[in-house]
């Protein structure tokens, strides 16, 4: 289910909002468009974060039957999702018969995007994690259990497959996540503070921000 | 018999190799005796990178050529022309799993070097010679563990039919050092059986020849190797090669750095030097014409890369000859100074021309191949070449270099070791200079002719070569295709021919089943065969 | 940064079991330094360290051999071929063949590396566009570094296929034969002159090749020289033309011995060795120097950029061109999908899914399950501040309490290990007390030997996992949030020798105190790149870990509840072995 | 982390920042001629003394910063400026800075400046020149049209680049041919992204008349 970060009810006076699904907006994102923005719930939009909401693909576009279903959405975010603070993400656009549209960007669950990173991905999949500084552009594709690394620059229209580190300036697959990779010992914290891990389940790192 | 020592050897290597072999392994084992000389007929598609060959290669096996030069590894498939991947050893393959500091941000390639420093370059090396001796055999088994896991996992993608590995192995490798690569092979690739080919063979066959003199400029050393008959004959070495290079090229860079007016502090990595190396070295031609004075005036300007310190270096195009000329053919330093284990390029050939038996000598004066990365350097064969032209037309075939008080009586001191038994002087080489009267007469001094008018009939050549004449005859037919063979038999001429390379060369062969050859060799779940190089290998079972 | 502060490597038990052919010498041995002699101690900066460390993630666990094995000690079989950018899967009979790259329309810039899109050479007009199959002529062309192919003057008149149509041009737009009707030609060409006595008709077939145009490359050669040995070989067969050779003849066996075998049987005994290359068509070539002379007279004129980088150079599939206008387009490289099998006892450790797409395991065997999780952290960092590290970007400020160690000065860092058996463990823990190197950094681990409970299964976990902050239990679940927090730093805890800090349920944490070594040399070479100095100046202490506990023969996966009923028959089991703590970076 | 970070606007850094620039624009207005067809989004953030001269269609993002400080900014027709880019960056470089009194910030038509970049005072952009993310145009440095500066990539003061140069991520130039087909093609695409932003993002630029 999507709730809306407009339609939340005001908690103690804190940082973040949250809604009743569990989503923790923070009161100093910036987020424009938010009727096309969902949220699946239990996910984090932290200070500064830019959401280009704003950015729909034109009414007037082609009325194919996908397109008329998910005109209304432009950014569509998972469960347990973190964003983190002075990331952009904004819809990618590109002509398409002759008319300029921006497409629906989706980020699956479970997904950390490292701060100040500019995403325009076509979509992120589950269990992606975005470190710091990287650059996705456009109308790249990144699938499951992806870890990209800091500062890189993810091409435009490249296609990242499950299961791999991508790194560099352009970005280029440098290797393969290990088998263990997002598996967290025992499924409960350790005692390091986070009980969670990259490309596991966020709820831990999620349940400690606030 | 000297060809038995090795096989032995090898053999107890490979038992010990192969204990931690697959079991499926000896299965393929039971099977090979009856398999090996037959061939089922199963043919395997040949698409885009089907070559000839793949119409050829009609087992099931994954034959595979494997090429661990001291700089580069190249792997691939039988038949194909070139290897599949061709891997320098940078510093990323000494990281750890999960490091990914290379592709951060702030780290630039071959950014460290003390170039003065012992390991200038050292980890883009995979072993140093004579290393296997100080106790660092570990890291270099490590490495090449991980080469092989590497280069199979990203560009051989082998599926699970047996493999059957076509080793190059140079033929001076250590064996210690033979062993690590074996091992490496056998553990990380489950290889079934590995044969042996000596590089400067396989160079051979790469250029469809049976006998040549073979001139490797590899990256420690220059290797000069006279094969006759697919044996090798004589070897010579020298440091001339493209270490000393590459730090002739360093220097060149701090020198133009410094001159430059604008003033950078910029230390140079290990991977920016060679970059400048490979892509605007050259190396001049012997008396350069005028025409070139242009050329030589022309600006090159290198960009040194680095996302901190972007700037550019203007060199003249003439400077970037230079190195070449100090490193590989030691024009600056004067005669006095090289050593024999320094000799420049030619002089190298030169002697090891001069000290083979008359015979084979004429045969690989025809038949000279350059192979090794820093043969690539433009102008570089040209270079030798004319050097070559130039010494034998100065000196001849005479071992004795320096008649000192008795230059009076220079001839009859000739004419009579001509009678000697020792090849001195041949119709040959006197014929060669004739020849070499005809078009260099600007490098020739003419001080030889009245010698070669005085040569005494009886000398003519013993021994007749029945393939130069063969080709001979066959090529006066069709001379457009290749001048350099139309001289009779009696008037051989320095010729340079191109090979394909040593990995070309094994592929070729290990395609066209002469692999099997010799397959009864060696007991255990791992063959080697031999391909005729008893010679070539039997040294290195001497050491250690 | 190359990474990030604190982190835990883990030494492959594979280095124990040396399998090599020669006597080690003493400096590797001890690099591979073993569980059982602890005296030897392992050395985390010798150069074979990082060879056998690896990050937990990446650690399979033999449940025959009861060892971790890391891709050193394990073998891989390849399940699934497939294209990485268009997701592909190739079966496996074409993929050697196609040279395991894409043979769809995903390629690579020979430049930048980056993926390459087909588009239209001309922007497409109003009536075009519209169009289901645009006309073309098309180009591949870069997105980042903005290469086309029109820049080696390559275009496509279709969109699909490109592979094909690549195939048949060279770089300029020659009309290029493929590899297999080189390989008629050639050796039709043989075919023509059995013996090789008229060698006038070899020109005119080629001639009318359209080989003939483009000047010979490699390929050609190799191909001409391939067809010329095969030639051979059917020669020395008994009036065997090339069309019915068969190499499975006894005699043409016998006939290879005779020529590959030692030099003397090759002098006597049969009609005629096999001959040398004679003819381009047979693969000769010989050396011309003008061609060097236009080389260099090109590399002059055209100058440093219009020369290939050394990585451009290695990233093409062959033939390693010197001018960028003779660069192609790289075909995307497959990937695979590979199961993975203990080296020794040959147990499956790890089979993922055939498919492409999914990320799910058949099986799959962690050493992250059946071992400690050994992870540090500095003590006065709070899951706050961890937090804000991670997603804030100061990036002077960030870690600062791992970067900026300063010699000679205690540090207090938290040691824990997490459980993820379902029986309690008794830990010994072993540290050299100064590190290894010239940096000596003194170590102490305050309570070497401690018990960690159980992991409890599941549905506890689900539980703790959903419950509210304020459940009492959760102290102890996570004490990162708690425990470790200022207020109870504050609150007189202090750290003393023998005495655990904190335990959970599965988890206990200890005390270890680092005083950082002294860098020698100027403290300018901390940051200067270079690996060796780079990580002289980072703190790294290796433990060694001695786990032991009682278990059944079954191994994990029983409750604890279970294993206490069956009381007797439990085995005793010890598992032991180095990892390396990165605890942070010495400032100079 | 390393230098070639490029200097980031204040609101990334600290929090706050962004919040105070939204609610109450403190700094002064800006001088300002600002063609009608101009989009200047809300949030949007033009600070200085000096003139700022904005052509027709071109369009600021939220969150945008253009600084006229030291120096007059003009922006030519058919830009786009994204969020949290940054045009007339202080300092960065003291050479670009002092020596000739006031430095012009220039930037031709159908400029695009990426999310994150920023762009030194004094710098002078061509036509149709690209600045993606984080990537840097130092002050002074001049870009010829079509330029590109990839993400990362920094363009040091006072260089001056020849038309169809791309700066890439490692820091190598490299001077593209350029194929007019696909230059084309994105020229129309540019030009309707822009046109389409009418459609989307509502203009406050009355606000900085």
């Amino acid at each position: 289910m999507a709730t809306r970060p407009t339609a939340t009810r005001k908690t103690a006076k804190g940082e973040y909002i949250e809604t009743d699904s569990g989503n923790k907006v923070s009161r100093k994102a910036n987020i424009s468009g938010t009727p096309n923005i969902t949220l699946g719930g239990k996910t984090v939009i932290m200070a500064d974060v830019h959401l280009r909401g704003d950015l729909t693909r034109p009414k007037a576009a082609t009325p194919d039957p996908k397109g008329a279903k998910q005109s209304s959405t432009s950014i569509s975010i998972g469960r347990c999702t973190v964003v983190s603070t002075g990331t952009v993400i904004r819809p990618p656009g590109r002509m398409s018969r002759g008319v300029y549209t921006y497409y629906p960007m989706k980020i699956g669950d479970n997904v950390f995007v490292g701060p100040n990173c500019v995403i325009q991905a076509a979509s992120i999949s589950s269990h992606v994690h975005i470190s710091e500084n990287c650059v996705l552009q456009p109308l790249c594709v990144i699938k499951e259990n992806v870890k990209i690394l800091p500062h890189t620059v993810v091409p435009a229209n490249m296609v990242v497959p499950p299961n791999s580190v991508v790194g560099g300036r352009p970005g280029r697959i440098v290797g393969e996540v290990g088998e263990g990779y997002g598996v967290s010992v025992g499924a409960v914290a350790g005692g390091s503070g986070e009980g969670w891990v990259e490309g596991g389940d966020l709820r831990e790192l999620v349940r400690i921000i606030k | 018999m000297s060809s038995q020592t090795p096989s032995q050897d090898l053999r107890k290597a490979s038992l010990t190799a192969s204990r931690n072999a697959r079991p499926s392994a000896h299965t393929i084992q039971h099977s090979d005796p009856t398999r090996s000389p037959h061939t089922p007929l199963s043919r395997s598609v040949s698409g885009l990178y089907g070559s000839p060959g793949s119409s050829f290669r009609v087992d099931e096996d994954n034959l595979l050529i494997f090429d661990f030069g001291s700089r580069y590894l190249r792997a691939g498939f039988a038949g194909e022309p070139a290897p599949r991947c061709e891997i320098g050893y940078g510093p990323d393959s000494w990281r750890r799993v999960g490091d990914y500091r290379q592709w951060d941000l702030g780290c630039y390639p071959g950014g460290k070097g003390n170039r003065d420093g012992e390991d200038w370059g050292r980890e883009y090396e995979l072993w140093r010679l004579l290393e296997w001796e100080g106790g660092e055999m570990g890291v270099v088994e490590d490495r090449v563990e991980r080469l092989v896991r590497e280069c199979e996992g990203r560009y051989l993608l082998l599926d699970g039919r047996s493999k059957r590995v076509t080793l190059v192995v140079p033929s001076g490798l250590p064996r210690p050092l033979l062993n690590v690569v074996l091992k490496g092979l056998f553990e990380g690739l489950q290889a079934a059986t590995i044969t042996l080919m000596p590089s400067p063979v396989m160079a051979c066959v790469g250029a469809g020849l049976r006998s040549a003199l073979v001139v490797d400029v590899g990256w420690f050393e220059t290797t000069v190797t006279a094969i006759c008959e697919f044996r090798e004959v004589e070897c010579r070495r020298s440091i001339r090669a493209g270490k000393l290079l590459h730090e002739e090229f360093s220097n060149l860079l701090e020198e133009e750095l410094g001159k430059s007016e604008q003033q950078i502090k910029h230390q140079f990595g290990f991977e920016e030097v060679e970059e400048v190396m490979t892509r605007v070295g050259w190396c001049r031609p012997l008396n350069p014409p005028t025409t070139e004075e242009e050329i030589n005036s022309k600006i090159i300007n290198t960009t040194l890369a680095n996302s901190e310190t972007y700037t550019t270096l203007d060199i003249p195009f003439s400077r970037l000859a230079d190195p070449a000329e100090t490193a590989l053919l030691g024009s600056k330093t004067p005669k006095v100074d090289i050593d024999d284990h320094d000799l420049p390029l030619h002089q190298l050939m030169y002697t090891s021309l001069l000290h083979l038996p008359i015979d084979i000598r004429r045969i690989c004066m025809t038949r000279i191949l350059f192979t090794g990365g820093v043969s690539q350097l433009p102008g570089l064969k040209r270079r030798v070449y004319q050097e070559l032209d130039a010494l034998v037309a100065e000196k001849g075939w005479n071992l004795v270099k320096n008649y000192g008080s008795a230059t009076g009586k220079k001839r009859p001191l000739r004419e009579r070791s001509a009678n000697l038994p020792t090849p001195s002087t041949s119709p040959l080489e006197v014929h060669a200079v004739k020849h070499i009267d005809r078009d260099h007469s600007s490098s020739i001094s003419t001080k030889d002719t009245p010698t070669t008018l005085s040569l005494p009939p009886h000398l003519q050549p013993q021994e007749s070569d029945p393939i130069s004449e063969k080709l001979s005859r066959l090529t006066l037919s069709q001379s457009t295709t290749t001048p350099s063979l139309t001289t009779a038999p009696t008037k051989p001429q320095i010729c340079i021919l191109k090979t394909l390379g040593p990995w070309a060369g094994a592929s070729l062969l290990s395609n066209l089943r002469i692999r099997g050859a010799s397959s009864g060799k060696g007991g255990g779940v791992s063959k080697y065969v031999f391909f005729c190089c008893s010679l070539a290998v039997y040294p290195q079972f001497r050491r250690g | 940064m190359s990474q990030q502060f604190p982190y835990t490597y883990y030494s492959c038990s594979c280095v124990d079991t040396p399998t090599s052919l020669l006597p080690l010498s003493r400096k590797s041995v001890e690099a591979r330094s073993s569980s059982d002699e602890e005296e030897t101690t392992f050395d985390p900066r010798s150069s074979r360290a990082n060879f056998s460390l690896y990050p937990l993630e990446h650690l399979l666990y033999c449940t025959e051999c009861h060892q971790m094995r890391c891709s050193r000690c394990t073998t891989e079989e390849v399940l699934c071929w497939y294209c990485p950018s268009c997701l592909f899967e190739v079966p496996s009979s074409t993929v050697r063949s196609e040279g395991n790259r894409c043979t769809r329309s995903c390629y690579n810039c020979p430049i930048c590396t980056s993926f390459l899109t087909v588009n239209l050479l001309d922007a497409p007009t109003e009536a075009q566009r519209d169009a289901e199959q645009p006309p073309g002529p098309f180009i591949l062309s870069c997105s980042y570094c903005n290469w086309t192919s029109l820049d080696i003057g390559i275009k496509f008149d279709k969109a699909n296929n490109i592979t094909g149509q690549l195939q048949r041009v060279r770089n300029g737009g020659i009309i290029v034969p493929t590899p297999k009707e080189r390989e008629n030609q050639a050796e039709r060409l043989l075919r023509k002159q059995p013996n090789h006595e008229e060698e006038e008709e070899v020109k005119s077939p080629l001639e009318e090749t359209p080989a003939a145009q483009a000047p010979p490359d490699a390929d050609d050669f190799f191909s001409n020289l391939n067809s010329f040995y095969k030639s051979q070989l059917a020669d020395t067969e008994t009036s065997a033309g090339p069309a019915e050779f068969n190499v499975h003849s006894p005699s043409s066996i016998q006939r290879l011995l005779n020529l590959y075998s030692t030099g003397k049987k090759t002098k006597r005994g049969k009609p005629k060795p096999m001959r040398e290359s004679l003819t381009t068509a047979e693969g000769l070539q010989e050396y011309s120097s003008s061609s060097e002379e236009e080389l260099i007279h090109r590399l002059a004129t055209s100058g440093w950029e219009a020369t290939t980088s050394p990585s451009q150079r290695s990233f093409q599939e062959r033939h390693p061109p010197r001018f960028t206008s003779d660069l192609r387009p790289t075909a995307t490289l497959l990937r695979t999908k590979r199961s993975k099998r203990c080296k020794t006892c040959r147990t499956l450790l790890s089979r993922p899914e055939p498919k492409v797409n999914t990320t799910r395991y058949k099986i799959k065997v962690l050493a992250l399950n059946n071992i400690p999780k050994v992870s540090i952290r500095s003590l006065n960092t709070t899951p706050q501040s961890l937090l804000t590290d991670l997603v804030t970007i100061s990036s002077s400020m960030q870690q600062k309490e791992y970067t900026t160690l300063h010699p000679l000065m205690p540090y207090q860092f938290l040691l824990t290990l997490t459980n993820p058996l379902f029986d309690p463990i008794k830990v010994t823990l072993a540290t050299p007390t100064t590190t290894p190197g010239r940096v000596q950094t003194r170590v102490t681990i305050l309570c070497p030997q401690f018990d960690v409970g159980a992991n409890t299964d599941v549905w506890d976990d689900a539980l703790n996992s959903t419950s509210s902050q304020n459940n009492p239990k959760r102290k102890s679940a996570a004490p990162g949030l708690s425990v470790a927090s200022p207020p109870d730093n504050s609150d007189g805890k202090q750290a003393e020798a023998g005495k655990i800090w904190d335990k959970g349920r599965n988890w206990t944490s200890v005390i270890v105190e680092v005083v950082p070594g002294v860098l020698p040399g100027t403290p300018a070479f901390v940051g200067e790149g270079g690996e060796v100095r780079e990580d002289e100046g980072v703190v790294e202490c290796p433990v060694f870990v001695k786990v032991e506990y009682e278990s059944e023969g079954l191994g994990a996966g029983e409750t604890p509840e279970r294993v206490r009923m069956v009381g007797e028959g439990k085995e005793k089991r010890e598992v032991a072995f180095w990892c390396v703590l990165g605890v942070g970076k010495i400032v100079g | 982390m390393s230098s070639t970070d490029p200097p980031k606007p204040p609101s990334t850094t600290a929090r706050p920042s962004s919040k105070r620039i939204s609610t109450v624009p403190t700094p002064p207005k800006p001088p300002t001629s600002i063609h009608p067809t101009a989009i200047i989004a809300n949030h949007a953030l033009l600070i200085g003394t000096h003139l700022i001269t904005i052509g027709a269609h071109t369009v600021i993002h939220p969150y945008a910063r253009i600084i006229s400080t030291e120096g007059p900014v003009t922006i030519g027709d058919g830009c786009v400026i994204w969020e949290k880019a940054t045009v007339g960056m202080m300092g960065g470089d003291s050479s670009s800075d002092g020596d000739e009194g006031v430095l012009e910030t220039k930037l031709d038509d159908n400029v695009v400046i990426e999310s994150c970049a920023t762009v030194g005072m004094g710098a002078v952009l061509g036509d149709g020149c690209v600045v993606e993310g984080f990537g840097v145009v130092e002050g002074g440095a001049t870009l010829g049209r079509r330029c590109q500066v990839q993400a990362f990539a920094r363009v040091k003061a006072k260089e001056v680049l020849t038309e169809h140069t791309i700066v890439l991520g490692d820091g190598r130039r490299r001077v593209s041919k350029g194929c007019e087909g696909v230059e084309r093609g994105r020229e129309v695409a540019h030009e309707k992204m822009v046109r389409d932003f009418e459609r989307v993002v509502p203009s406050v630029s009355v606000k900085w008349m």
